[in-house]
């Protein structure tokens, strides 16, 4: 059975229904609490958990993502929301010198199963540190797992993994998608991390993204039908590990790659998979492997130059128009 | 009319003009007119103003996320600051940096920050170049209760102290860190005890008290500029308004709010001026009445700026 | 002999172990007979197992980077963290940890850390996981008094005055931080000072005295362990050694160095047995032959191990 | 006129010369004073310039990190060493939300000439917290430039640019290659940011390398050329922003490309450049592109994993060879 939530909706369920059936899991965070967290996510769930387990925390990112750390090395379940993901740059140390690297270093026994939500999403003008995409410095580090939804039922059934996951996870969400709506499982079943979804079969051009660029993907895909270009579009939904055997079969079929990415070009994420491509696909493809990404600059407040800052529907339509032409 | 007169009546327009500015911008944001959020500090004016007041040429402020207060009573121009909040090409950062994100470098403005406690470190830095630089002046760096649970709060207070930097800590202690109460977030009563351990002269004022601002901020900021090393000033205060354009403050009681909107920092400042017969009841409208017309230009000069311009969208980023 | 005797005895051996097993370690790196780098901890025994000697079963400790003696304090196994130190497959980590990364859930060692001041959160972390799970253990932070200068060190004392966590912060102040000296990286003349102003119990010891270690140590953790909430315990140590392998100790005098080596804490306690009549010369002559031959067999259990496996290099990072 | 140096005697020239020209610029650091930084680089530079210009600081890093970047903002100089560059970590947000951001924030007076010399380089069994490369974090962030140079005089060069420049600079220095030696110039000339060299020249493939992996790949030439195979070996110098073109001209012409990286495979540096290539020159390509990293894994301590983790000149070779094959 399936109903309609929206993205925070189906974040809320997997989160609610998580802390019911294990009671390890807890969740922390500023204002996560009678506030709800800043964009009314976790709203309620202090009510119903008590404040055990719906942690409340001073502005300590830094401290307290530390704090989540040891608790999952104990076999705690924390779960962190990091209000804007710009500022888990303040806890690089203790996701990277520390979560990531616990189990290898130390052996089997330290694991670190640690959920961090960071919440993340340009265009909607809140300015260069509230809207940058942080998810390549996860994805460059070993022992660290990404995961970036685009869909309701995705955002659910991922992180219900997540939260099941022995490992530490960032957990990408995207403000901008927290009110789109979508049909959404009833049940508790995750969906593996690791594994891409082919959202639109196409066979001339291959257009990958992930979180909210999957919806601008499927729009330019739209549009480019009517010109008679068939795009597939993949939605990558878990960065790191990375499943660039599921996009590598569809750009051989297709040999034309499009690959979409919010954040700054540079070292990005969709820049490993162009490198896979290179590695991987070169003798099937028909022409330049393209990227649509934000150019590398901070993310302005600005909107018109947060838009234009932004790839688009247009722009990625743009690029995929380009290379089959 | 003496100079003390004046002096108040400065401080009357300078709070003035941070409260009209901010009730301009508070329907901007609510009407949609202007697009992403704004923190206000309306309740909490009494702290940048006196700060401010006892600062001399050369000497440096940064400014937190809630920073329109902080730039405007540094000298920062009203019609700028609105042009960068309309995101247009004549705004301080030409609509880049926005609400959260302005300097000016002319009238000492180190930058108002959308990290808190980020800005923490810049101000230390800025002192360390006053410091070098042999410069008697100094720079106050402006945060929040909230902010003072940052690690590195703690690494510049004790890196300020061992280099006896001249930089004054000034925390506008609201009460709250967006919904968090202060109380909770910290085990101790006064942020100025924590504080003093570092080393640190330490101070707690009424921080809707302008001239009690501005007179512990003056000994501080003298005590920093003679060579003394920094100093901590926590100013007790309160946001009339909620945290962030979309905040029920649920979190706090009606009570409480309307205890402390009756100790609302322009009035008792008005209520100073005419007890000691500085100003009138009309000059004090007139005041009032410069205020709202300077936000009246701010205004009229955003909206006739152009917007950000596009073509330029990647210029900047490197010198 | 009595109880006391034997608990003296003991700490006598384990503060032994300690030294004869970094002594030996000393040799090896040296004679590069193990690569890398690593801090020995000789001259302050007396803190790792003065305060593991008031823990219980189920309580936790993490290391620092000179974290050998915390290790073997808490029931490291020394053949294991030689076989580590030698990069062998039957180390600790099979050696992928090294010197500075070794844990043992088994006996209750949350870690050793490269990263100064690193493991602190996470000491906070396990201590919120015990009470959340209710359990009466607590955790002990092991910090050097360069780590105090961590910003998240502070943050952590934060959390855990605010939310009452059984965790208490052992710092081994051995007056410098590499070649830094404690009196030049804080502004105070003890930590404590700094410490007490975030709501903690404090106190500050002879760290080189390991009866006196352990009695401040049993007040913290008992304080902790019923639920008084964080403790923090400043022990004043030296260490005899350099900072690491290649440090020819310029920073400091060979005065300073005679007047604390005149205090070292096996000493010390020798001098205690002897008076008290606790123990004989021989019995502890003993003793340190039982520790030296723990040694021995440390070396040869890693001498005589396979080297790490490269065929399994990329294995273990995800379970 | 050139002569005999070390690198870390190179470096400690070209910052004293630039403390001498400049009474602005000064040094930051932990122990950088008496002790001379952990490896000896500013051995006797406290004894010349005094505490003032050489600061040493406590451990906290995010704090002095910040703090140089406050006082570069008001037109100091700082040159801050990091010991280790794996603790450049608990310095993120003041690099990556600060330093990076402010000028195209702020606006232009908001200038941050600040350097950061970070220590990097595995091979000396340092373990997982003092071995990994960062290279890319930066890389992959807007506003912020990234310099690893690989002889003396580059570094020499090299870092009397990124002193000399107006923006924040991330200066990546190996500790392997400190008592490596080679000609330096005398003089206090600049070497530009932001240009590749070719330090050996070949037509049968391109080996791309920066920092130690020049000297691996070089290596791996020379065994090559026995076997009748002539590689051209780039040394990338500057990692941001990229040299590509320099590149991609080599690449053209040999029609392969090896890319050589000390640190871990996803999201790397080289990611950017395969993409790159993938992007402006795959129909110039007689082979897929081809990376040679670190495994996705932490550093370990143990000798043999750690040098079985390393790339190698055994491992370049083998890879040209294999495309070359
Ligand atoms: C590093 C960081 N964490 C969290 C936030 C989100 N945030 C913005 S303002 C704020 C509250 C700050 O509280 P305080 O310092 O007391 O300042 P106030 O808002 O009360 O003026 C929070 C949590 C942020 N901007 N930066
Ligand atoms: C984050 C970080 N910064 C710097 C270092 C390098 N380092 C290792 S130990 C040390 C000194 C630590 O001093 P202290 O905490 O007093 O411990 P001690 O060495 O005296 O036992 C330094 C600077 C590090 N390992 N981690
Ligand atoms: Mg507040
Ligand atoms: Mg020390």
């Amino acid at each position: 059975m399936t109903r309609i939530l929206s993205t925070s909706e189906a974040i809320r369920e997997a989160l609610t229904g998580e802390m019911e059936r294990d009671e390890r899991v807890f969740l922390m965070g500023e204002d996560i609490g009678l506030y709800g967290g800043a964009f009314g996510v976790t709203r309620g769930m202090q009510d119903k958990f008590g404040p055990e387990r719906v942690v409340e925390t001073p502005i300590s990112e830094a401290g307290f993502v530390g704090v989540a750390v040891g608790a999952s090395l104990m076999g705690r379940r924390p779960v962190v929301e990091i209000m804007f993901s710009d500022f888990i740059l303040l806890a690089m140390d203790q996701l990277v010198n520390h979560a990531a690297k616990f189990r290898y270093v130390y052996g089997e026994k330290s694991t670190v199963p640690l959920v961090v939500r960071a919440v993340g999403g340009a265009g909607r003008a809140y300015g260069p540190t509230h809207s940058q995409a942080v998810e390549a410095y996860f994805v460059h580090t070993p022992g660290i797992k990404v995961v970036a939804p685009s869909t309701p039922a995705d955002a659910k059934g991922l992180l219900l993994a997540a939260i099941r996951e022995p490992n530490p996870v960032i957990f990408i969400e995207n403000r901008v998608l927290y009110p789109q709506k979508g049909e959404v499982p009833e049940g508790a079943e995750a969906i593996p991390l690791g594994k891409a979804a082919t959202v639109r079969a196409g066979k001339d051009v291959t257009i990958v993204g992930y979180s909210r660029m999957v919806h601008e993907s499927l729009a330019a895909a739209e549009a480019l039908s009517t010109e008679g270009i068939e795009a597939e579009v993949i939605d990558l939904r878990t960065l790191s590990p990375m499943d660039s055997p599921h996009v590598m079969e569809s750009v051989k079929r297709t040999g034309r790659a499009v690959l979409v990415e919010e954040g700054p070009r540079t070292c990005g994420v969709m820049a490993e998979l162009a490198a896979r491509i290179a590695e991987e696909a070169i003798d099937y493809l028909d022409g330049p492997v393209t990227r649509v990404t934000m150019p590398d600059i901070p993310v302005p407040c600005s909107p018109v130059l947060e838009q234009a800052a932004l790839p688009s529907r247009k722009s990625i339509a743009e690029a995929a128009r380009r290379l089959c032409g | 009319m003496n100079l003390d007169a004046d002096r108040l009546k400065k401080l009357y327009h300078d709070m003035l003009l941070i409260r009209r500015f901010e009730e301009r911008l508070s329907d901007l944001f609510l009407k949609g007119e202007v697009a992403g959020t704004c923190h206000l500090c309306i309740g909490q004016e009494a702290v940048p103003v006196g700060v401010a007041s006892v600062l001399r040429d050369g000497d440096w402020m940064n400014g937190t996320h809630r920073g329109h207060g902080h730039f405007l009573a540094k000298g920062g121009d009203p019609r700028l600051m609105m042009a960068e909040i309309f995101g247009r090409e004549t705004g301080y950062a030409k609509g880049r940096g926005g609400s959260q994100h302005m300097a000016c470098f002319d009238v000492g403005f180190l930058g108002s920050n959308g990290i808190t406690g980020g800005g923490l470190p810049i101000a230390t830095g800025a002192a360390l170049a006053l410091k070098q630089r042999k410069i008697p002046n100094v720079v106050v760096g402006m945060m929040g209760d909230g902010a003072a649970n940052q690690g590195v709060f703690h690494e510049c207070l004790n890196l300020a102290a061992i280099w006896k930097l001249p930089v004054v800590y000034v925390c506008e202690n609201n009460l709250y860190a967006m919904s968090t109460p202060f109380q909770e977030s910290c085990a101790v009563s006064k942020l100025s005890d924590r504080v003093r351990g570092f080393g640190l002269g330490v101070e707690t004022v009424d921080g809707n008290d302008v001239l009690a601002v501005a007179e512990a901020a003056g000994r501080a900021v003298e005590w920093a500029r003679s060579g003394g090393g920094p100093a901590f000033l926590e100013c007790m205060t309160y946001r009339f308004c909620g945290h962030s354009r979309s905040d029920q403050c649920l979190y706090r009681t009606r009570d409480e709010e309307t205890a402390w909107k009756a100790r609302c920092p322009i009035e008792l400042l008005r209520g100073v001026l005419l007890d000691k017969r500085a100003a009138t009841e009309s000059e004090l409208d007139a005041i009032a009445e410069t205020a709202a017309k300077e936000v009246k230009e701010a205004e009229d000069f955003a909206r006739s700026s152009p917007l950000a311009d596009v073509a330029r969208l990647t210029e900047g980023v490197f010198e």
